[in-house]
């Protein structure tokens, strides 16, 4: 039986940052090794609505999400020989009210200061954009740059790439602590024995912390619980990433054809079976509901299946992405707190360099450092 | 075609004769019909051509499963027409993809 | 479960044109070529190529499916999962959806 | 929250019996089904039911249906129909479709009862209109009446494939072939004989390679397969048929289980992935119970008794059965369970091919395995298939362990024996004595009770035999007499019809053939 317990590397994860990341090492010529506890992809890279989104993201990792969008969404489905069904159709932050408006001008500003083409336009101009939208939407922040992949393809389609380059993947491992050797990290230690590297990197979402804990590492981050609805195919309306500033939903319509829409009751987090990934039978009819209030023409529209998922949400809604210099050999990417998809590409890049060059030279991450975290005043 | 006599069955709880149209064309079925079954008595068989291959698809497990039968019943697409009960004056029309023919 | 790049060539069939998830029409060449390019489990080859995830959400091909991975990879159908069972389990209109009753109506 | 001690998901069998017996003990529950009827799948089923008195057997299908839903009715139980339910949630909520409107209920408990869903297999050309699923195929004929098509050819010789294949002739259609990968016939024997002798070809260890056709199927290519079923180049066959019907089994319709957490398995003798339950039926899910074909695939009647031992520990577990009363129950629905679940077709040995003789040390008919039929040959070696005596006397061509025992109460007379054990075969008592009633043939729903009379008359014998198609022929009707692979072996004129209310729609016909003929003939066939 084919069996390997050493790499160069080894990655903890195997969601899109992990193979995404496997996948630059292996090209880089390192000997990669990806432990996963479940199935590929089975957390939050496979359990999100595929926004691949620069507007109303965080000064602080605009870097990360213009770079992928620059540099490497358009390109990429030819790069990994697989459809990530990836379409730049802009996003659209849609309002209803006064306190909406102020939401979007708010975050309008700030991108761009940054440089980010996205614009306010009134409800009509909206409308001129996407025509099945209600008149009750009175303003938008427009990001023509925008747009939607499809997560499990580009999940997958990463998985696969890496693989060919070379990575051995092992699933249904649980990692259970880390161990240094003489001050460096070297150790895994999973339920299915011990496993080592010169270098590994965390990127479990929010098992992360969990296990960043066993060697004395932390950071200010919890699991959130989200639900999405899926739809039949429909016949093609429009390509645009949606959102609105009331959170009632967001999402696109997949290339597919089906309509795939998050949104939350409020309530689904409370559900005791959450490890079950139960959704709540209250967030679909909530979901529903703030879709026909922005898009009437959906209503008979059919919901073929609920899904749900969790992501690990930081105290500061931004993710921690760094060399833990306390723990030499141990880099870490968590804490993506619900939009880390659409950056994904962008992160294994800066990841690689962090790993291989000490710092990450191609794209800005010096604000979602480890240490970055301090009390409030 | 529909069974007239039957050894066993006596009758098959129908109501009255109700006209809908089919791609624009006036067929009869009974009250208490599927959709499916109207069809079929009718001799239709193709009830959709399919997104990506356009291959004809018709009834296949008629309990409402295996959604094959999917037809546009008073425009809306993806109806179960197997499981849809007739109604008088219904316009059903085929499914290319999830929409009917475009015109050409 | 381990998992390296499979050194010999795909290997077509003569059958791999026959349609097994018949809602998103795909075919069996497909899942194989799936499993060849690495998917392992059914919820992989789900999420990879959608089959089972049209309007009858799998009723008809997950064991078809299934049957397929198993013979690729030489195992039986039961050790490749299976897909969760989702609500609604028959397609639901989003009108529907937006009324829900929860109080208690006397009857 | 509207809640219910109980809520019952699906109106079949299963779920109907369920729902009795816990308002039986008191409980307040309530039904919820999809479909416009209740019933599930018996209302498909026009053919006569197997089992014994207390599990409804000679009854039709269709009928118990109609007396599980007045049971239900009498007993003032709540069945919501047109209400889907669509999931269930932490704390033993359903959302349920009614009305164009989501309603949330909760229940104290919860028996799944979905039923199953028809297996398919895949091959060229399957997808194009005209190949149907034999659940299919009765829903259009029994229920709405409409044929399936003119020529079919039935894929899978379970008993699905061969009660459907049946009640497509019923219906006026023609069933152009049985197949089945398998080297045997896998549904009862009886049930494969009474297609044979109207002359239905069986073809063992084939299988459909390709239906031919764009728009709809114009023909079928059939090809026997090798041990590994994988068809044998040049052994192709193509039939003439407008419609392939597919057999294949069945799966558990499992996915609210799997929806409600519950730990699920794939158990390939249970039919495909079900809830892992505890022997009272629950699952890993406290208060979430499973029964009927969704807790593992079996037939309509154990479904009835499952629905009823579920629900009578749930009755238990609510405090309207003491732990005593529930012991007996239970005990008691365990032994008739135990009774259905014997014998060579027993779900435990599924998939099993090698029994070579009854319980009672018969040899089982290699042609009936291969062909669908005995030969007079093999049927020497059964007592009651061979017997004769002077005048007109029963002759029962039974000759596999199935659980059914309807004969033995047919006889006023005490003429046919099975005895305790329901799945041993029926013996004739040749102290007692035969009027020629012809109740035991009427009853025999596998259709096996011929009466014959080798001194009708002076050289000619009288052959009785069941018929349930149209047209009925009528005494002075003249045509020929079929054996039992459906050919013509010689004259017949038919000299009686009995048709009672009793016999339930199966005529008794009488035919009269010369007397060389009597063990051969075993049908009609009017002269056209």
């Amino acid at each position: 039986m084919l069996e390997k317990r050493e790499a160069d590397v080894i990655i903890i994860g195997g969601g899109i940052m992990g193979c995404a990341t496997a996948y630059r090492l292996a090209k880089r010529g390192v000997d990669v090794l990806v432990l996963e506890k479940k199935e590929i992809g089975n957390g939050g890279s496979c359990r999100n609505a595929g926004g691949v989104r620069q507007s109303a993201r965080d000064p602080k990792e605009l870097p990360l999400a213009m770079y992928a969008v620059q540099n490497i969404w358009p390109q990429l489905s030819e790069e990994l020989g697989v459809d990530v069904e990836y379409h730049q159709g802009g996003n659209l932050r849609l309002g209803l009210t006064d306190k909406d408006i102020k939401v979007l001008e708010n975050h309008t500003a700030k991108s761009t200061k940054l440089g980010l083409e996205v614009e306010m336009i009134s409800g009509d101009e909206a409308r001129k954009l996407c025509p099945y939208m209600s008149e009750e939407v009175v303003a938008a922040s427009w990001c023509p740059s925008d747009g939607h992949a499809n997560p499990l393809k580009a999940t997958l389609g990463f998985y696969r790439k890496a693989l060919q380059l070379g990575v051995t993947f092992v699933t249904g491992v649980k990692v259970m602590a880390l161990e240094k050797v003489k001050g460096r990290i070297r150790k895994v230690i999973t339920d299915d024995g011990v496993y080592e590297a010169d270098q590994i990197l965390l990127c479990a979402g929010y098992e992360s912390r969990r296990i960043a804990n066993t060697v004395g590492i932390d950071a200010p981050v919890e699991r959130q619980f989200n639900e999405v609805l899926v739809t039949e195919a429909q016949p093609k309306m429009f390509d645009i990433m949606l959102g609105v500033a009331g959170g009632e939903f967001y999402g696109h319509q997949s290339e597919h054809g089906s309509f795939v829409l998050g949104g939350n009751s409020g309530l689904q987090a409370f559900t005791s079976n959450n490890d079950n990934f139960v959704t709540n039978s209250l967030t679909a009819p909530c979901i529903s509901r703030g879709i026909i209030k922005y898009f009437p023409i959906l209503e008979n529209v059919k919901v073929v299946r609920t899904w749900s998922g969790w992501y690990d949400q930081c105290i500061d809604v931004l993710p921690v992405i760094d060399n833990i210099k306390e723990v030499p050999g141990l880099t870490v990417a968590f804490g993506f707190s619900g939009h880390g998809f659409g950056i994904s590409p962008a992160v294994s890049i800066a990841v690689s360099e962090l790993m291989l060059d000490g710092k990450s030279t191609t794209i800005d991450i010096s604000q979602l450092t480890y240490d970055r975290f301090h009390a409030k005043g | 075609m529909r069974i007239s006599e039957h050894p066993i069955i006596e009758s098959y709880h129908k109501g009255k004769q109700i006209t809908f149209t089919f791609d624009g064309k006036e067929l009869t079925g009974y009250e208490g019909d599927s959709i499916a079954a109207a069809l079929k008595a009718a001799g239709v068989m193709v009830h959709r051509y399919t997104a990506k291959q356009h291959k004809p698809r018709g009834i296949f497990c008629a309990i409402g499963r295996c959604t094959d039968c999917v037809m546009i019943v008073n425009g809306v697409p993806n109806v179960r027409t197997c499981v849809t009960p007739l109604e008088a004056g219904m316009q059903i029309q085929t499914q290319y993809g999830v929409e009917p023919k475009k015109e050409d | 479960m381990i998992r390296v790049a499979n050194p010999e060539p795909f290997v077509e069939r003569e059958d791999d044109d026959m349609i097994i998830c018949r809602c998103e029409e795909i075919t069996k060449g497909e899942i194989r070529r799936a499993v060849y390019d690495g998917m392992r489990t059914t919820n992989e080859v789900k999420r990879y190529l959608r089959s089972g995830m049209g309007l009858c959400q799998g009723q008809t091909c997950q064991r078809l499916v299934q049957g397929i991975i198993a013979s690729e990879l030489k195992v039986r159908p039961s050790e490749l999962g299976m897909i969760q069972g989702r609500a609604p389990v028959r397609p639901v209109e989003i009108r529907t959806f937006s009324k829900n009753v929860t109080d208690v109506k006397e009857d | 929250m509207k809640r219910h001690e109980l809520i019952v998901i699906g109106a079949g069998p299963a779920g109907l019996s369920a729902a009795i017996e816990a308002k039986k003990n008191g409980m307040d529950v309530i039904v919820f089904d999809e479909n416009q009827r209740p019933g599930g799948q018996l209302f498909k089923q026009i053919h006569k039911f197997f089992g014994s008195k207390e599990h409804h057997a000679k009854t039709r299908g269709f009928i118990i249906g109609q007396q599980l839903l007045k049971e239900a009715e009498d007993l003032g139980v709540r069945v919501e129909l047109d209400s889907t339910v669509m999931g269930i949630y932490e704390n033993k909520e359903v959302t349920v479709k009614q009305n164009g409107e989501v309603h949330h209920y909760k229940g104290d408990a919860i028996i799944i009862a979905t039923g199953a869903a028809e297996n398919m297999i895949p091959f060229k050309g399957w997808n194009i209109p005209g190949v149907i699923g034999a659940g299919a195929a009765q829903t259009m004929m029994n229920i709405q009446g409409v044929q399936p098509g003119s020529k079919i050819l039935m894929v899978g010789s379970g008993n699905v494939g061969l009660v459907v294949s049946f009640q497509l002739l019923q219906a006026g259609c023609e069933v152009a072939a049985i197949i089945d990968a398998a080297p045997r016939v896998g549904g009862y024997g009886v049930h494969a004989a009474k297609l044979a002798r109207t002359g239905v070809p069986f073809y063992l260890s084939h299988t459909v390679v390709e239906a031919k056709g764009t728009d709809r199927v114009t023909g079928a290519v059939i090809a026997q397969v090798d041990e590994h079923f994988q068809p044998i180049p040049g052994t192709e066959k193509e039939l003439d048929v407008d419609t392939i019907c597919i057999a294949v089994g069945l799966t558990p319709m499992s996915q609210l289980a799997s929806n409600a957490t519950c730990d699920m398995e794939l158990i390939p003798q249970k039919g495909g992935h079900v809830a892992l339950l505890s022997e009272y039926g629950e699952t890993s899910v406290e208060g979430i119970y499973c029964a009927g074909d969704v807790a593992g695939i079996e037939e309509a009647s154990s479904a009835m008794i499952q629905g009823r031992s579920v629900a009578s520990h749930v009755s238990m577990k609510a405090g309207y059965l003491t732990e005593d009363e529930f012991e007996s129950k239970y005990q008691g629905y365990q032994e008739a369970l135990g009774q259905l679940r014997q014998g060579m077709f027993a779900p435990k040995n599924k998939g099993r091919n090698d029994f070579t003789e009854t319980d009672e040390g018969y040899p089982i008919s290699k042609t009936l395995l291969a062909h669908g039929y005995m030969t007079e040959e093999e049927l020497s070696k059964f007592p009651a298939a061979s017997y004769q005596k002077a005048g007109i006397h029963p002759v029962i061509e039974c000759t596999q362990n199935i659980p059914c025992n309807p004969c033995q109460d047919a006889c006023h007379f005490g003429c046919i024996k099975v005895g305790e054990n329901i799945t041993r075969l029926p013996a004739i008592d040749e102290e007692k004595k035969c009027t020629g009633c012809g109740l035991c043939v009427a009853s025999c729903s596998g259709q096996a009770i011929f009466l014959v009379d080798e001194t009708y008359e002076e050289g000619f014998a009288s052959v009785t035999f069941p018929y349930e198609f149209l047209p009925m022929p009528k005494i002075g009707d003249k045509g020929k007499a079929l054996d039992r692979q459906g050919k013509p072996v010689c004259d017949a004129e038919i000299v009686g019809i009995k048709k009672t209310p009793i016999m339930d729609k199966t005529a008794v016909v009488t035919m009269k053939v010369p007397l060389e003929y009597v063990h051969a003939a075993r049908f009609y066939r009017a002269e056209v």
